[in-house]
């Protein structure tokens, strides 16, 4: 039978693992992104199990929020990347422009 | 579990086996010589100009985000649409609000070109 | 129980944000002069129509609303209307200032809206959802707001370091809200703390979703060790969305700690209390001795936000209902004198003097005396010297301290608040002794210049009865 | 052991085992595109797992949008921003040991704290049997817009002001660009274009 803890112990490891890419991939922005979908995948799988055991939907409607505000969240972080490296290349893409004239 | 999801279940492993045996059967039985000009990524008789990775342009991201965030208005429609005798007009009048922001930040994408490609 | 006063403020908030939004999406159709005024005042008419229905929320609209989603209470009718009156203040101040770079745009006033939205549903949440998407409402606006400036690099840099903690942040807060869920099958904050005591102490599982919990408002607090995000932030970000980030959220955090800790984790007490205090005792160390090295103004005011999160914090430590009074009294304070602060380097700036460095303050008791005399209430205010607002906040947390049996804690809470005059005298110092050419400027008040007035005038004024402020938060913390 | 629960067992631990590796692949894959696809990976096994314990709309959910959008959302980033893979790797290996200690710690600590509670949990062993004509969907709407309308709405105004950020900070109008507008274009008339000007044509003489 598979128990709770099953589920638990499963959401525990990947939330380490994704605490883990924290530290690894301190300097790839778009790989901390993933870190951070990551954990809050291992926290859904936690609400999910949850969920399944205490036989309430509430927490699956906990899931679906995290979802809806975990891509907005992430969609605001591309951004920020965008923004941010438009500034740190800015002179090579004017370059280029330049060369188009 | 879900008995429905058998049938998904039993069409997956279908789906690894033949997939997995053909690559397979291809890894073992094909002729390999490998060199340096064969690895190469095609370009029309070219010699390679760049990495095969090209980038984008940043449009393509904008277009990108803004489906996501009306994928995920629509995934709101799913359970509502299902559950509606259910939930009365309460539930009706909380969609047409959820909706009515939706619709705004739509004209507020329209009225600023987001959705123009110049 | 459906009612729509109840949610009276987030609605006319929320109406505001899609006016606003609609007028930009407009904007090419409109007449430009016309969105000019219409885009402000349509900001400042809802976040005032907000005020009117927090401060007449009547007895019949206590309790619990939309089953279990928010709760008006004592402490929800106070410190909404200190959010919508904060928010309109600031933005009152702020909007000349973001016209002339170009920047009071519609999504400008838009964002704040939604930013104060976020606040407002956190301070009634009464459930963890309600509270999670509060935050989330909040950050999301806060990250945007700060690189609203697109061609400002140390802006972007800032919004992104931010939004990453800030993530991890929710990421930690969550994984501990669904321990929680598992521990009592709901999402309700109240029944929380029910199950919690029915648990009886010393539950393991609990003790780590505290820290869970615990560590994620640390980070949204800006509490050392989780503080690195504070001053790149208050140096990157244009002065306004500075003097937003640094007043309204705190607000929010403090709605947080009483909401999550002082209620729903109030059984647990004994397990938080402890690392509460280490935190504290950081924000403090970190804050105060960070102060001392800076030589730009505002990055010195983002240390002094840790040292005062330090203060904060120790007040919600002893976990007595004193403490958390104390906790409350102090954030109110803190958010008021952090307004004058900042206003201020908003009103100088539209006189032509641009404050980067505590250096450009060289000179301006001469050329300026007003505005360096409240400039010195509110560096007396923060220093706590008698007999300014901030010096009674001070006096409540050590005399709760005290109380809850922390002696040492107190004195050592006393002896960074020495450190901490020493900094905020150096910078009426630097005003009034160090000598700059300037001439003397003079000039009209414009309207927000004399709320500014007022804004500083209230930390004297209410450091002269300090009691009027102390009964509300009292008022709002009664169970 | 029934053949179902031994199905069951079996699903969960494949698919666990597979999530896990994924998992750690997209935090050591050299090349962020690769993590991107182990990612997928991650999430179309957790969407197996949810399937496997009745949240059979989250699981559809996570595929619909997670795989469908954000993660090409992740890959159109990666692509645009033409990443330097080589310097993105720094301090991979100086950090790495830290990352382990610190996940093993929190993933013992956390079991054991699991193990030693399990009892605490109320209901633990007797499942809810799942039948086939159960409507997941139908009974997460009912819940989701019987009583939490607040919160549905608050999810509205997180899509707006993403919505807002995604347009105030990407959105860039270049000067002198010239486009096509096909509203324009399908507008336009024929006398727009052509004038008809009647020119007294020369007398052709027979010859």
């Amino acid at each position: 039978m598979i128990t709770l803890t099953d589920y638990l112990i499963l959401g525990a490891i990947l939330f380490a693992i994704a605490v883990m890419g924290l530290f690894i991939n301190r300097k790839n922005l778009v790989v901390l992104l993933m870190c951070v979908e990551l954990m809050l995948l291992a926290v859904n799988i936690n609400f999910v199990a949850f969920s399944r055991y205490l036989e309430n939907r509430t927490g699956q409607i906990f899931v679906f929020f995290v979802l809806t505000v975990a891509a907005a969240e992430s969609a605001i972080g591309l951004a920020l990347l965008v923004v941010v490296f438009r500034h740190r290349r800015s002179i090579n893409v004017q370059d280029l422009d330049q060369l188009k004239g | 579990m879900l008995p429905n999801y058998l049938t998904v279940l039993v069409y997956l492993l279908v789906g690894i086996v033949i997939g997995g045996a053909l690559l397979t059967l291809g890894f073992l039985l094909g002729p390999k010589q490998p060199d340096a000009t064969k690895s190469q990524p095609y370009e029309c008789g070219f010699e390679a100009f760049q990495d095969a990775r090209m980038k984008f342009e940043v449009r393509y991201y904008l277009v990108a985000i803004l489906f996501i965030l009306f994928d995920l208005e629509m995934t709101f429609l799913f359970p509502w649409a299902v559950a509606l005798r259910r939930i009365g007009w309460p539930g009706f009048g909380a969609m047409m609000l959820f909706l009515l922001v939706l619709v705004v930040g739509f004209l507020y994408e329209w009225g600023k070109g987001g959705l123009e490609w110049e | 129980m459906m009612s729509f006063s109840a949610v009276a403020p987030e609605i006319w908030i929320a109406a505001g944000v899609l006016a606003v939004v609609g007028f930009e999406a407009l904007r090419s159709r409109l007449p430009g002069n016309f969105l000019k005024t219409a885009i402000p005042a349509t900001a400042l008419l809802a976040l005032a129509l907000a005020l009117i229905e927090a401060l007449f929320w009547n007895g019949a609209s206590q309790g619990v609303f939309y089953d279990g989603s928010l709760v008006i209470d004592a402490f929800s009718r106070l410190f909404v209307a200190a959010a919508c009156l904060g928010a309109l203040i600031i933005l009152f101040y702020s909007v000349t200032d973001m016209e002339r770079h170009g920047l009071g745009r519609g999504e400008y006033h838009a964002l704040v809206l939604t930013a104060t939205l976020g606040v407002v549903v956190i301070i009634t949440a009464a459930n963890l959802l309600v509270l999670y998407l509060g935050l989330e409402l909040l950050s999301l606006s806060l990250y945007t707001l700060i690189s609203i400036d697109r061609e400002r690099i140390p802006a972007a840099e800032a919004a992104m370091k931010y939004f990453f903690l800030g993530a991890i942040a929710s990421g930690v807060l969550l994984y501990g809200l669904s321990l929680l869920y598992g521990l009592s099958g709901t999402l309700s904050i109240a029944r929380l703390s029910v199950d919690l005591v029915a648990m009886g102490p010393g539950a393991l599982l609990a003790w780590v979703a505290a820290v869970f919990v615990l560590v994620a408002l640390a980070f949204k607090f800006g509490a050392a060790p989780f503080h690195m995000w504070v001053p790149d932030v208050y140096e990157g970000a244009p002065t306004p969305i500075t003097l937003f980030v640094a007043t309204l959220p705190e607000l929010a955090s403090i709605a947080l700690f009483v909401r999550l800790l002082s209620s729903g984790l109030s059984p647990l007490v004994r397990d938080w209390s402890g690392m509460l205090i280490g935190i504290a005792v950081l924000s403090l160390l970190v804050g105060n001795l960070g102060a001392l090295l800076q030589t730009n103004f505002k990055r010195l005011l983002a240390y002094s936000a840790i040292g005062h999160v330090g203060f904060i914090l120790l007040g919600i430590a002893t976990g007595t209902i004193r403490g958390e009074v104390a906790a409350v009294y102090y954030t109110l304070v803190y958010v008021l004198m952090t307004a004058v602060a900042f206003g201020l380097l908003l009103a100088l700036r539209a006189r032509g003097r641009e404050i980067e460095a505590i250096d450009d303050l060289a000179g301006l008791g001469q050329s300026q005396p007003w505005w360096s005399l409240l400039m010195l209430f509110a560096m007396f205010s923060l220093a706590g010297v008698p007999p300014f607002v901030g010096f009674w906040a001070k006096l409540a947390v050590l005399r709760a301290l005290l109380a809850a049996g922390f002696p040492v804690v107190a004195v050592f809470a006393v002896l960074m608040a020495v450190v901490g005059a020493f900094y905020y005298l150096r910078v009426v110092k630097v005003m009034y002794f160090d000598r700059a050419d300037h001439p003397l400027v003079r000039g009209n008040f414009s309207l927000p210049e004399l709320v500014l007035s007022l804004n500083g005038l209230a930390l004297f004024i209410l450091g002269l009865v300090p009691n009027s402020l102390w009964g509300l938060c009292t008022w709002a913390i009664r169970r | 052991m029934s053949p179902s629960a031994w199905l069951q067992e079996t699903v969960f631990w494949f698919f666990g085992t597979v999530l896990v590796l994924a998992a750690l692949r997209v935090i050591t894959a050299k090349h962020p595109v690769h993590a991107a696809l182990f990612l997928v990976l991650c999430f179309f096994n957790t969407a197996v797992l949810w399937i496997l314990s009745g949240a059979e709309f989250l699981g559809l959910v996570l595929v619909l949008i997670y795989v469908g959008a954000v993660l090409v959302l992740l890959l159109f980033v990666v692509m645009m921003l033409d990443v330097e893979v080589a310097k993105l790797r720094e301090g991979f290996v100086r950090y790495a040991p830290l990352g382990v200690v610190i996940a093993c710690l929190l993933v013992f600590e956390l079991a054991y704290v699991f193990w030693a509670h399990a009892l605490g949990f109320h209901a633990l062993g007797h499942l809810p049997r799942v039948t086939a004509t159960h409507n997941n969907t139908r009974a997460l709407g009912t819940t989701l817009y019987r009583h939490d309308l607040y919160p549905f709405e608050l999810a509205g105004m997180i899509l707006l002001v993403g919505l807002i950020a995604a347009i105030l900070l990407t959105l860039r109008r270049r000067p002198g660009i010239r486009s096509q507008n096909p509203a324009q274009q399908v507008r336009v008339r024929a006398r727009d274009r052509i004038r008809l000007v009647s020119l007294p044509s020369g007398r052709r003489h027979s010859s």
